[in-house]
């Protein structure tokens, strides 16, 4: 073998084994949760940790929103459909904020309570006009009245 | 006794050590030299000449393989130079020394010798004995003068066990007994089977036999004028 | 009209992207042709140095 | 004639760029003075209060350390360049990357280690808290050797410069930007007692290829700006 | 050599390229103009009102499609440095340098109205989210790639440390998105999708796909605007650029 092919090959043998390698600590690092998001069903699960600040995320719930009169104070439940989170924050909010919509909130858990330092408003990735989701509620709903055999 | 290389025919037999064919470079599509033919066989000494600016550094450059030529090929002992593959054959001495001026003189040839490796029966103390620097061992490099560093940098040269010498001004900053020391180093590198290729602006010259000459003038200047 | 450049409350903020996108690729365009005048009058400088060395020398 | 082996010609490199940090010995310490003044700075700037402080502590001891770090990069190829003793490493017959593989290896053994050492006074500075004592050591010894070997490759891409300052920043911040995510990540997870395994383990894979690739990557540019 | 690489080797020596760019560049632009003038009557005028955003999800128009050019340009610019490095191409060279600064552009655009879009709908102007973040390294990798570029003398051996640059950071825009995602994530996912049905409807995507239409020809437009100029340059010594540069001064005096 040439010293130059000798060289390719060690080169190359050196990267395969550190791809391996690394592959390997990927596949470990893949096994842990990383984005510190949890869920209500997750929290109640007992699995976000007590004290430390993570983030919540989920859909604010239809006709849970009390803002106060005199403050800036909002009370709101947070949802995944299965487990509900109830929600304190104080500050202005985003205008995308309203019933139904997915939020992102950063605080701790205090008495069975969440409070929240931050709220996001997570908008989602469809675009239409107000008609159109109209009809397509209108639809979903006619599906649903729909007695299913 | 002057020495007249090429001497022996079987030094003639062998392969070139260096072969440049249509050798041109041109910074920012400005020729700085070229193009240029020449071969460089065991045992010979060639002067690069030319006025400051003219690319003798350049030409070495190129040569040593540090710098990509922009037209032409160069071959070392039969092999296309690349930058990839750079030769162990080739020793440089640029403008810049090599070496560190907080290292000792022995301490700078010992890493050059570990780096490049030894020439057969010579050691870093010997081979600075050799260019007059006997008993400098333990001065750190930055207290030596510019001419005893230069002479520390050819030690350097000497050292390694090479067959091409690329000497960039080798001349410069030295004294009579230095120059003298020059053309000796050289010609005993020439009959060893060596060869060399230096470059001067012409105030000094290898005085040694009647080296083969390159002026060195960009292809455009000659053009134009 | 007034409604259109309202955008429905929007219209400082839609407006204020529009304005950025427009000067931006405005800008964008036009920094070609400086760049181009300023390169070609490099070049003549140095067409200029060539021509006096070459007469210098001849 | 014969050339050395490259065993020996890395020991030679090893051997030399040692004893140059040990004659200029009084340079070495600058890297920890400069962590110790920008540490120092965030209690004067944000008021001496413990909870607060604790709060960022790992972050700006990370912080500190990356900007130390990137100081001393400069010297990585700096004084090589100028007497010419670079140009001697590229003409060697052995392989380059091999050979800056070792370089990068003294250099951060040299000024990145004692940063190490010396982050958990770093830490006690800004009170940080228990569990992260022996946390940020171990993310800073994944973590350090990484901006080495990515910065490596940014210096030998900007090594003809003169005033490279500036630009080396520029280049070497967006390389930075996942490790300092990952390593202080990983201290600020421990902090809020969530799991910090992960950020650890991805700063452990980069690192195993930065270690093959970057030397490659770094012999590449060098070529690149001495030609 | 076969006649492809006869004509690849034929167009790409710089007068030919020249001329060839100087010929298609005016197209571009203008095409560019009338496409992106008809997607904005359609995206202001003609789109309906969204039933989430209102009318502030009109930024999209301008926001999405200068987004896709970031990422494009970047992709063209390291595709054409990887062949300069590889196969030392002179038009490779300049085609990589000439997209910096226009990708550069496009980036700062899409964080700016992306801002201005944020701050309405998600109640912030900037978040450090994975998107966010690795479109603000990719401004500083363009800074970075035109910063070296501009650094050193010699433009051949610029424009190879530079693509070298542009290579390392094609490496590095996902590491940084993967790992700001997994402390952070607000941006939504992609609405436009290649696979699978759209997520938008059919009144809005057309003035969406028609500026990025429009964007795609105005970014060719302006990189055979500026491969010209870095032809010049590196072809300064060469008897055509003579002409060139003899023949503008004329008709500046003129």
């Amino acid at each position: 073998m040439t010293p130059t092919r000798k060289r390719r090959l060690i080169v190359v043998s050196l990267i395969l084994a550190a791809v391996g390698v690394a592959a390997g600590l990927t596949v470990l690092a893949l096994q842990q949760n990383m984005t510190y998001l949890y869920s209500p069903s997750e929290i109640a699960a007992g699995h976000a940790p007590a004290g430390a600040r993570f983030r919540l995320g989920g859909v604010v719930l239809e006709q849970s929103i009390q803002r106060a009169k005199d403050s800036l104070d909002v009370h709101f439940v947070v949802t995944d459909r299965f487990k509900d989170m109830p929600v304190e924050y104080t500050g202005i909010l985003p205008d995308l904020f309203r019933e139904g919509q997915s939020i992102v909130a950063t605080g701790a858990l205090k008495d069975g309570h969440f409070v929240a330092t931050e709220v996001l408003a997570k908008h989602d990735e469809s675009y239409m006009p107000k008609e159109v989701k109209d009809a397509i509620e209108k639809a979903k709903q006619a599906h649903a009245d729909k007695p299913t055999g | 006794m002057p020495h007249t290389a090429p001497a022996s025919v079987e030094l003639r037999d062998r392969p070139a050590l260096l072969e440049a064919r249509g050798l041109a470079y041109a910074r920012n599509d400005e020729p700085v030299f070229g193009p240029l033919d020449f071969t460089l066989h065991p045992g010979e000494v060639v002067l690069v000449e030319g006025d400051n600016g003219a690319g003798k550094t350049t030409l070495l450059r190129l040569l040593s393989g540090l710098l990509a030529p922009t037209s032409g090929e160069i071959r070392l002992a039969g092999e296309p130079l690349t930058l990839a593959r750079l030769s162990p054959q080739v020793a440089l001495l640029s403008h810049a020394n090599g070496l560190k001026p907080e290292l000792t003189a022995i301490e700078n040839l010992r890493f050059a010798a570990g780096l490049l490796g030894l020439r057969s029966g010579l050691s870093p103390t010997t081979v600075l004995a050799g260019v007059g620097l006997a008993g400098y061992d333990d001065v750190p490099t930055r207290k030596l003068s510019a001419g005893q560093k230069k002479r520390v940098a050819l030690a350097r040269v000497l050292l390694a066990p090479v067959g091409l010498w690329l000497l960039d001004e080798p001349y410069a900053n030295l004294d009579r007994d230095g120059i003298q020391l020059v053309n000796r180093l050289l010609e005993n590198h020439a009959n060893r089977g060596g060869a060399a290729l230096i470059t001067s602006h012409g105030a000094y010259a290898y005085t040694s036999g009647t080296p083969r000459r390159i002026p060195l003038r960009a292809d455009a200047n000659r053009s134009d004028a | 009209m007034n409604d259109f450049l309202a955008m429905g409350g929007y219209g400082a903020y839609v407006w204020s992207a529009y304005a950025v996108f427009f000067v931006v690729l405005a800008l964008e365009a036009l920094a070609p042709r400086a760049t181009r005048r300023r390169v070609l009058a490099d070049l003549r400088g140095r067409l200029k140095r060539r021509d006096a060395r070459n007469e210098a020398s001849a | 004639m014969r050339s050395g082996s490259t065993a020996a010609a890395c020991a030679a490199l090893v051997r030399r760029d040692l004893t140059l940090v040990w004659r200029r010995r009084g340079d070495a310490a600058n890297p920890i003075l400069f962590a110790l003044i920008v540490v120092a700075l965030f209690p004067l700037a944000l008021g001496p209060e413990p909870e607060q402080l604790r709060r960022i502590a790992a972050g700006v001891v990370f912080v500190a350390i990356l900007l130390a770090g990137l100081l001393a990069l400069d010297t990585l190829f700096r004084s090589d360049y100028e007497d010419g003793s670079l140009e001697q490493l590229v003409l060697s017959p052995h392989p380059l990357s091999l050979l800056l593989a070792c370089k990068i290896a003294v250099h951060w053994f040299t000024t990145a280690l004692p940063l190490i050492i010396v982050s958990p006074l770093l830490g006690e500075l800004l009170h940080l808290a228990e569990p992260l004592r022996g946390l940020l050591p171990l993310a800073l010894l994944l973590a350090t050797p990484l901006l080495s070997l990515l910065g490596a490759v940014c210096v030998a891409l900007t090594v003809g410069m003169y005033r490279s300052g500036m630009l080396l920043a520029l280049l070497v911040l967006p390389l930075y930007v996942p490790v300092l995510i990952f390593g202080a990540g990983a201290c600020n997870a421990a902090q809020a007692g969530l799991p910090f395994a992960a950020p650890l383990l991805w700063l452990g894979a980069a690192l195993v290829l930065a270690l093959v690739l970057a030397p490659l990557a770094c012999a590449a540019a060098l070529r690149i700006s001495l030609s | 050599m076969n006649a492809l690489t006869l004509w690849f080797h034929k167009t790409g020596s710089p007068p030919t390229a020249y001329r060839l760019a100087g010929r298609i560049m005016p197209w571009c632009y203008g095409l560019g103009l009338v496409l992106g003038l008809v997607a904005l009557y359609g995206g202001l005028v003609l789109a309906p009102r969204d039933y989430q955003q209102g009318d502030a999800y009109r930024i999209i128009f301008i926001h999405v499609p200068c987004a896709w050019m970031s990422l494009f340009a970047y992709f063209f610019m390291a595709a054409n440095a990887f062949i300069a490095l590889v196969w030392r191409i002179k038009l490779s060279e300049v085609l990589a340098m000439a997209a910096a600064p226009i990708g550069a552009a496009f980036t700062f655009i899409t964080l700016v109205t992306g801002s201005i879009w944020g701050k309405p709908m998600w109640g912030t102007w900037w978040t450090w989210d994975a998107r966010l973040t690795s479109e603000l390294v990719l401004l500083f990798l363009y800074l970075g790639v035109i910063g070296l570029h501009a650094a050193i003398e010699d433009r051949r051996q610029a424009a190879r440390a530079a693509g070298f640059l542009a290579l390392i950071g094609i490496v590095n825009i996902p590491i940084v998105h993967f790992s700001v995602n997994w402390w952070n994530t607000l941006h939504q996912g992609s609405t436009v999708r290649l696979m699978g049905p759209s997520k938008i409807d059919a009144s809005m995507i057309w003035p969406l796909l028609l500026m990025a239409l429009a964007t795609h020809v105005w970014f060719f437009g302006s990189v055979l605007a500026r491969t010209r100029i870095g032809l010049l340059e590196l072809d300064g010594g060469k008897d055509w650029v003579r002409a060139i540069a003899l023949d503008d001064d004329k008709e500046a005096h003129a």
